[in-house]
């Protein structure tokens, strides 16, 4: 059953990301087939939030880790992403400084912060990606479950470091331009960012990524770990006595998802054009898990729903009821859990016997 | 640049010249009244452009002891004196009353003004200095001893020179300590401030002021440079001295802050003790519960402005019970139509209550506007007391005792009525307590309704400290979380230790390592300390609160 | 239905995925679809109606919506009707970019007005500059910037920060100085120019204390015992304050409790206008400072007339105007003027247009765009007043021309910005002799 | 009653163990010698220590003060119940927790002896000798034609079952088994004793039991606990004689 819908959404993905490639490249503007730029960066935005909601299902669904502090990896992977982006302007910055990123120029830096060296190179600055929310995933992970933190103390002090991190990207002086963030990228790897090519070009590298990581959620789900995995969301204490070591399962997971959202956010900020310390914000983690409590909590398949979903609702009624959206929102969340508690994907699955 | 500029001006002048004024004009004063034709018009200056001519219009003003002046300054303070410069000679001013003008120099009605001839006499900061200086010079002398000691307050603050001589006649016919005190200090301030007096004069000045013991005085003994020896020595002393006190009031005043901090969170997070500590419903519209509160706050402030304006003073009286109600029964009706179907399922009640959260913050918007409601402060809650070096605002005192009473009223509720009883009972074992005949459906919406309703009242204590807009909740929900959990989900008294140990804590890092920085240090030490004690400073055995 | 979907399943299941990509594209494909009128020329409104920032966004949504509304019952513009698209980016930085881009290729607006933080700006910027549109800008904000696509109709940093230090200097003899701000761009960039400034008017550094808090600083207790501290060394003491919106009551009431008067240590604040003292009882702050461009109080027949009209429009008699509404009122002003120049609403034409356009400002003076993008404006010191309006006490005789790059800062001092032809550049290097970086 | 001798070839020994929760002591200096091969019954009223006294052995609790001991070597109060399990002692809850959500196969499968690490459960295939010992377990506890139901989907005796089943593929030592017959009909109870009797050729088993025709049934030694010590040991006869035990049973 999983698995044929994991094959579903993987089909849906391409071929839905495929023919918007293949419409907007092949067709002018104003054609009746035509999809437009606007549409290509938003369904890649979309992609990159899906790429962070399996990696939330992936822990909360299927570790049972309530993690309220997600977007703070995925906001990690996009600093990581938008300080190489920064590095590649160059001197066509406004004050044509060929080394400083234009927020240091007038905050009067006079030379690179030592951490930025190194961000020049696409390929560091990509490993960096996943490395730098790995890091703190294994690092804070491996205190809070050696210590077997759990339930929802374990969800308070997540939200407590994607707040700290929050108010330390805020601050000028940590060198990653404050509130304001990083905006104003030109090109990635040499190709110009405004161009429609590179936006196609990376909403199918967002596609491909989320497929990548369906596929590995799925294999580490359906193995042995995610069959030790489930057991210890459901009764880690039992796990212990049968010579299971819970903390590493859940250490394991966590770091494979923290990669996953670093992933998401590296692809997400050329598509959005900017990163800034909003998407450390509390709120940003909450939704995340709402997305995939809407689409299904521990289907993988239902996360990427939700994502798509709420996300596409709230650029439609952010547009169509400015007034109104977060009423609609709001409505939304309480609807859902009340009525579908086991999300969209499950009220799909059950119209059709169980079979998607 | 534009008008109203004179670079000769000095703050400090108007306060000088009027002393200067006063010393030569009193003992006239005294005996025969001045005649206001004999002296040149001291009111035209009131009309001019310029803020230091108008300024020395009111000190000239002051000591003319013309029967109109003390009528005059008064209606400048009120923003109630107005010139009329369309006739020839010199331009009228007028005493707005009402909707009538009275001539401010002859205090008859003056008719045929016209409205649009009229504008208002130039105030700024330096004007209202000496107004202020006017009313405080002339209140060395006056019959009640508070006045005559604030007056002297005034002028140890500006420590002119000049008032030496004023100062000399006031502390001789001085009689009471404390103002006389307060004019020694204000002399010794003069003396050293200028380059009078003997060394052995000026040595015992220092003294006076490290008598004194305060900041002021220790900024003042610094400010003063090229002294002689002796002198120069004394203040040295004086200063170090000066500065250990400082240091020791400091971190009273440190400890104080912290408390107050302390207080701000636990009466936020008090209401989410109930909700989250002891029913286990994670509420993330606890934030919106205390806006709520904030607003009635603003509600009843409304409808006494318009209704009652006497009984301001009041409001927050009134505002408290009608908060706990309003957000009490918002509590009730959520828990009703939403909570309960949400039990045992604690994630999805975070995520039904984050969508109404939503709601609740763009229902508010849609009603009062996105833009900060004005929630007044009432007389007795404003100003601050000094006690030492210690400076204790008045309202973050009220906020602090609130508090006190809060939490006080929220044990007794727990602990001593029948009610808390079988909140209790409910909580901890749900199905005895169905047994025993108690209903518990009632007792969780009851729960809920308690906690929501503290969490109405603390909107009324943060509506004196912080914006009253939809926002307000949104800034305390995850602190609120991070006291209930580091005191230890469950136990009130934890909830009461953990926010004042953050709230001291954090006070006593700012200094160092500056506001953001020491929010940042307070959250990691947090989330070090739950991996050292998962369960809080003070968690519950064999509860069922988890899980 | 469902019976018949699920007897076939290989057509159901097409059916459903053929749903889902409905679903993904919903918002993309269904709104590209949607006719555009051609008999009505789109104005788009990109402020935040939620989140923390739609407390001072909401605002000027509303200026707009009354500002069109006017123009249509004056007969519209070029012979059409205008109309309004809102959209409520959400107070969401990335979100701003996609609305704007929304409003741009898919409603296909003939200018934008919008944004009030600089985040916001710099986040639409690469999309105005991609798709050759126009924003108005409305607010004060740090300068170093100039963009072909963009107009800034509020002040720059010397056009509000430089008068109000030079009043306080000299008019009430301040010497000592605390730079207090929210830790983000506008307020460091202001304090590096006030302080670069003040150090060029001989105060000492010792004279000058910088003290930056986070957004939303609600617990002002202990800095405002240190400013009190800072103040009492005997020197006349004044803080410049650029302390965002929302912690700014917080810290006025604060200021009024440790019994601080604009007497003792005056405020001088460059965020805090009409709308922000709606929420304070602004007795005890009677005679604290404010630099605007504009003040409600302000007497001339414009003004007089806006206040009336806007009070009709909202149907709230009470309700106040400010300062970027009146930057609002400006910019759409020249839209409407410099495209009634231009003969069309066509992009390229109306930017080259704008340059030069006067209008009326509300304080009874002209504005006019200049070269640099950026507009003149008479700057104005008021002091507040007990019913929360301000009383101006000082204003600069004629307009002033912004620095879009500030001289006192060592990176921008050689830059000048001329969107005339043939220069065309936004940060020409006087020294190099270049035009640099790519934003032509 | 024992001896050095008898602990330097024992298989579990605590000695002089206490504990206590908020003033309260659990276990009193308790001290208890399991030999090798032996099925052992401890039986005692509620808050006698019983489940404590378990919670000790596996890990769960660490006790104030005394030492566990096992097969003479080993100080299990030093180690935590991942490790412990590793050493060979399986435990059996009074609640009988399977995990629900996977079927009654993989339940077994996850407690098979093996690595336990995740970089071998990664990519751990299921092997043909894992199948087969499957199989002979399904066998022992009867559910061989329930192998893929849900076993969140099994009556309570069947969990029970299923739970022991666990136990052995775990290949144990020692055998804690709580309350395995609480809530089983007569006819399982007794199918139950069966199974134990025959586990307990070949491995050790502690059982602890309220249902003293079940602890009469299994026919072994008897410890019987009272306020966290050893109030008698002995045959079932032995000890349901004792005046002691007959106070503290009938007692109150």
């Amino acid at each position: 059953m999983s698995r044929l819908s994991t094959s579903i959404c993987i089909g849906l993905v391409l071929v839905g990301v495929g023919l918007m490639a293949i419409l907007n490249l092949s067709t002018a503007a104003g054609a009746p087939l035509h999809v437009p730029t606007y549409a290509i960066s938003l369904v890649g935005k979309y992609l990159s939030y899906a790429i962070l909601a399996l990696a939330v299902d992936l822990v909360w669904g299927y570790g049972g880790i309530l993690s309220l502090g997600h977007a703070a990896f995925f906001a990690l992977g996009g600093y990581a992403m938008g300080m190489y982006l920064l590095r590649e302007i160059g001197p066509r910055g406004v004050y044509g400084n060929a080394l400083l990123p234009d927020f240091m120029v007038f905050l009067n830096y006079k030379a690179l912060p030592w951490y930025w060296n190194g961000f020049n190179h696409p390929a560091f600055a990509m490993a960096m990606a996943v490395i730098v929310p790995a890091l703190v995933a294994l690092i804070f992970g491996y205190f809070a479950f050696r210590s077997r933190v759990s339930g929802v103390y374990l969800s308070i002090i997540t939200q407590a470091l994607t707040y700290a991190l929050l108010l330390a990207f805020f601050r000028n002086d940590m060198g990653f331009g404050g509130n304001n963030g990083m905006t104003d990228f030109k090109d990635i790897f040499g190709l110009p960012l405004q161009a429609d090519s590179t936006r196609v070009g990376l909403l199918v590298a967002t596609a491909i990524a989320l497929c990548l990581c369906l596929l590995v959620a799925r294999y580490v789900v359906t193995s042995r770990f995610g069959q030790v995995l489930i057991a210890v969301r459901d009764s880690e204490s039992r796990t212990r006595f049968l010579g299971y070591r819970p903390e590493s399962y859940k250490l394991f997971v966590f770091v494979l998802s923290a990669i996953m959202a670093g992933i998401g956010g590296a692809l997400y900020v050329p598509q959005v054009g900017i990163i800034n310390p909003g998407e450390f914000s509390p709120a940003n983690s909450i939704e995340a898990v709402i997305w995939v409590a809407v689409g299904g909590r521990g289907t993988l398949v239902g996360a990427v729903l939700g994502a798509v979903l709420v996300n596409a609702g709230k650029t439609f009624f952010t547009g169509a009821f400015p007034e109104f959206w977060l009423f609609a929102l709001g409505f939304l969340f309480i609807l859902v859990t009340l009525l579908l508690p086991k999300g969209v994907l499950g009220l799909l699955q059950k119209k059709t016997g169980g079979r998607v | 640049m534009g008008w109203g500029s004179d670079p000769e001006g000095d703050v400090m002048v108007s306060i000088h010249r009027l002393l200067a004024v006063l010393l030569v004009s009193l003992p006239l004063l005294a005996t025969s009244p001045a005649r206001a034709d004999d002296a040149p018009d001291p009111f035209i200056g009131l009309a001019s452009q310029n803020f230091d001519i108008v300024a020395n219009a009111i000190s000239a003003l002051a000591v003319s002891g013309h029967p109109q002046a003390a009528a005059t300054i008064a209606a400048i303070e009120a923003d109630n004196l107005y010139v009329d410069a369309a006739g020839d000679g010199a331009p009228l001013i007028l005493i707005k009353q009402g909707d009538s003008y009275i001539d401010a120099r002859t205090g008859q009605k003056a008719s045929d003004i016209n409205e649009d001839d009229v504008d208002s006499v130039r105030v700024n900061n330096a004007v209202r200095r000496a107004i202020e200086a006017a009313k405080g010079g002339l209140d060395l002398f006056a019959a009640d001893a508070d006045t005559r000691q604030k007056a002297a307050e005034k002028v140890f603050t500006s420590h002119d020179p000049a008032a030496l001589p004023l100062l000399a006649r006031a502390i001789a016919a001085e009689k009471d300590a404390g103002a006389k005190r307060a004019m020694q200090q204000a002399q010794a301030a003069s003396l050293l401030a200028g380059d009078g007096g003997s060394d052995a004069e000026r040595v015992a000045a220092v003294a006076i002021l490290r008598l004194r013991g305060d900041v002021e005085a220790k900024s003042l003994l610094q400010s003063l440079h090229d002294q002689s020896k002796p002198v120069a020595a004394a203040i040295a002393a004086a200063t170090s001295s000066l500065a250990r006190i400082e240091q020791l009031w400091s971190v009273l005043q440190s400890v104080f802050y912290g408390i107050s901090l302390g207080s701000v969170l636990l009466l936020a997070a008090a209401g989410l003790a109930i909700t989250f500590g002891v029913m286990g419903v994670i509420n993330m519209a606890h934030g919106e519960m205390v806006m709520l509160g904030a607003y009635t706050t603003f509600m009843v402030q409304e409808v006494i402005r318009t209704h009652a304006p006497g009984l301001f003073g009041a409001s927050l009286f009134i505002a408290v019970p009608l908060a706990f109600l309003v957000s009490g029964i918002a509590g009730i009706l959520i828990e009703r139509c939403m909570i309960r179907f949400l039990y045992g399922r604690p994630l999805e009640t975070l995520l039904a209550s984050w969508g109404l959260s939503l709601i609740l913050q763009q229902g508010v918007r849609s009603i009062f506007g996105s833009s900060n409601r004005e929630v007044g402060t009432p007389e007795w809650m404003s100003g601050a007391v000094q006690w030492g070096g210690l400076v204790i605002t008045w309202n973050r005192l009220t906020i602090i005792v609130f508090a006190v009473i809060v939490i006080a009223a929220l044990m007794a509720v727990m602990r001593g009525t029948s009610l808390g009883l079988r909140m209790r009972a409910v909580t901890q074992n749900r199905r005895m307590a169905a047994a025993m005949g108690i209903r518990t459906p009632w007792i969780d919406a009851l729960t809920f309704g308690l906690g929501s309703g503290v969490a109405g009242m603390a909107g009324v204590a943060l509506s004196q400290i912080d914006n009253v807009s939809p926002n307000l909740g949104q800034g305390y929900i995850i602190d609120s979380f991070m006291v209930v959990v580091f005191g230890g989900v469950g136990n009130l008294w934890g909830t009461v230790v953990s926010a004042m140990t953050l709230g001291i804590v954090n006070k006593f890092l700012e200094p160092f390592a500056g506001a953001v920085l020491g929010k940042i240090v307070v959250l990691i030490a947090l989330i070090l300390f739950i991996q050292r004690k998962p369960r809080g400073m003070f968690p519950l055995k064999g509860r069922a609160v988890e899980q | 239905m469902s019976r018949v979907l699920s007897s076939r399943p290989s057509v159901g299941r097409w059916l459903r995925s053929t749903a889902l990509a409905a679903a993904a594209l919903v918002s993309a494909t269904a709104m590209s679809a949607t006719a555009h009128a051609e008999d009505t020329i789109k104005v788009g409104i990109l402020h935040s109606l939620s989140g923390t920032m739609a407390i001072s966004e909401t605002t000027l949504k509303d200026v707009m919506l009354m500002l069109i509304d006017q123009q249509n019952k004056k007969g519209g513009l070029l012979g059409k009707k205008l109309e309004a698209v809102v959209v409520d980016p959400a107070s969401n930085w990335p979100l701003f970019a996609e609305k704007a881009r929304e409003l741009i290729t898919v409603d296909h607006v003939a200018a934008v007005f919008g944004c009030w933080t600089s985040v916001s700006r710099k986040s639409v910027l690469p999309v105005f500059e991609e798709t050759n549109n126009i924003l108005f800008y409305p607010v004060q904000y740090e300068g170093e910037e100039s963009s072909k696509n963009v107009f800034y109709t509020g002040a720059a940093p010397n056009q509000q920060a430089i008068p109000a230090v030079d009043y306080l200097m000299n008019e009430d003899h301040v010497k000592r100085w605390v730079l207090a701000g929210t830790d983000y761009v506008y307020p460091r960039t202001t304090n590096k120019i006030l302080e670069a400034y003040l150090k060029s008017k001989g105060v000492a550094a010792e004279d000058i204390m910088v003290n930056y808090t986070p957004f939303g600083q609600s617990d002002w207790q202990s800095i405002v015992a240190d400013i009190k501290k800072f103040g009492s060394a005997g020197k006349k003491t004044a803080v410049v304050s650029t302390i965002n919106g929302d912690a700014n009551v917080p810290f006025y009431k604060e200021l009024a409790n440790q019994g601080i008067k604009a007497t003792d240590i005056p405020v001088v604040a460059f965020s805090v206008g009409e709308e922000e003292l709606a929420g304070i009882d602004t007795k005890p702050l009677v005679g604290h400072l404010a630099a605007w461009n504009y003040f409600e109080s302000v007497k001339s027949p414009a003004n007089t007339a806006f206040i009336k009209e806007w009070h009709e429009f909202t149907k709230k008699p009470n309700r106040t105007t400010n300062d970027p509404m009146e930057a609002a009122y400006i910019g759409f002003n020249m839209w409407v003027k410099a495209v009634e120049k231009a003969g069309t609403t066509d992009q390229t034409k109306v930017i080259d247009a704008m340059i030069g356009v006067a209008v009326p400002n509300l304080t009874g003076g002209i504005s006019t765009m200049m070269p640099n993008h950026h507009i003149t404006k008479p700057v104005l010191i008021g002091e507040v007043k007990g019913d929360g309006q301000f009383n101006v006490v000082w204003q600069t005789p004629g307009t002033v021309v912004a620095n879009e790059w500030s001289p006192y800062l060592e990176g921008s001092k050689d830059l000048i910005a001329d969107w005339r032809h043939p220069l065309f550049c936004g940060n020409f290097n006087t020294v190099t002799g270049k035009c640099g970086g790519a934003s032509k | 009653m024992t001896t050095i001798g008898a602990v330097s070839d024992s298989l579990l020994y605590l000695n002089g163990v206490s504990v206590s929760f908020d003033g309260f002591r659990a276990i009193n200096d308790l001290s208890l010698v399991l030999a090798p091969g032996e099925m052992r019954a401890v039986i005692g009223p509620n808050g006698a220590g019983k489940t404590t006294m378990m919670d000790i052995i596996t890990g769960k609790t660490r006790p104030d003060t005394g030492e566990v001991i096992f097969r003479a070597d080993t100080d299990l109060t030093k180690l935590d119940e991942p490790a412990i399990a590793a050493l060979g002692i399986g435990r059996k809850f009074q609640k009988p927790t399977v995990f629900e959500v996977h079927n009654v196969w993989d339940n077994l499968l996850l407690a098979l002896a093996g690595d336990r690490r995740p970089r071998f459960t990664m990519w751990a295939r299921e092997t043909g000798e894992e199948r087969d010992r499957i199989d002979e377990i399904l066998a022992t506890i009867r559910l061989s034609d329930l192998r893929h139901t849900r076993s969140g989907d099994l009556s309570h005796g069947q969990k029970q079952w299923l739970e022991i089943g666990m136990l052995l593929a775990q290949e144990p030592q020692l055998l804690l088994v709580d309350e395995p017959v609480a809530g089983m009909t007569d006819s399982e109870t007794a199918q139950t004793a069966e199974l134990l009797v025959e586990i307990n050729k070949t491995r050790s088993v502690v059982v602890v039991e309220h249902d003293m025709d079940f602890v009469r049934a299994l026919g072994v030694r008897v410890t019987v606990l009272h306020e966290g010590s050893v109030l008698s040991e002995g045959s079932i006869d032995h000890v349901s004689e004792d005046p002691r035990v007959v106070e503290v049973y009938l007692g109150r």
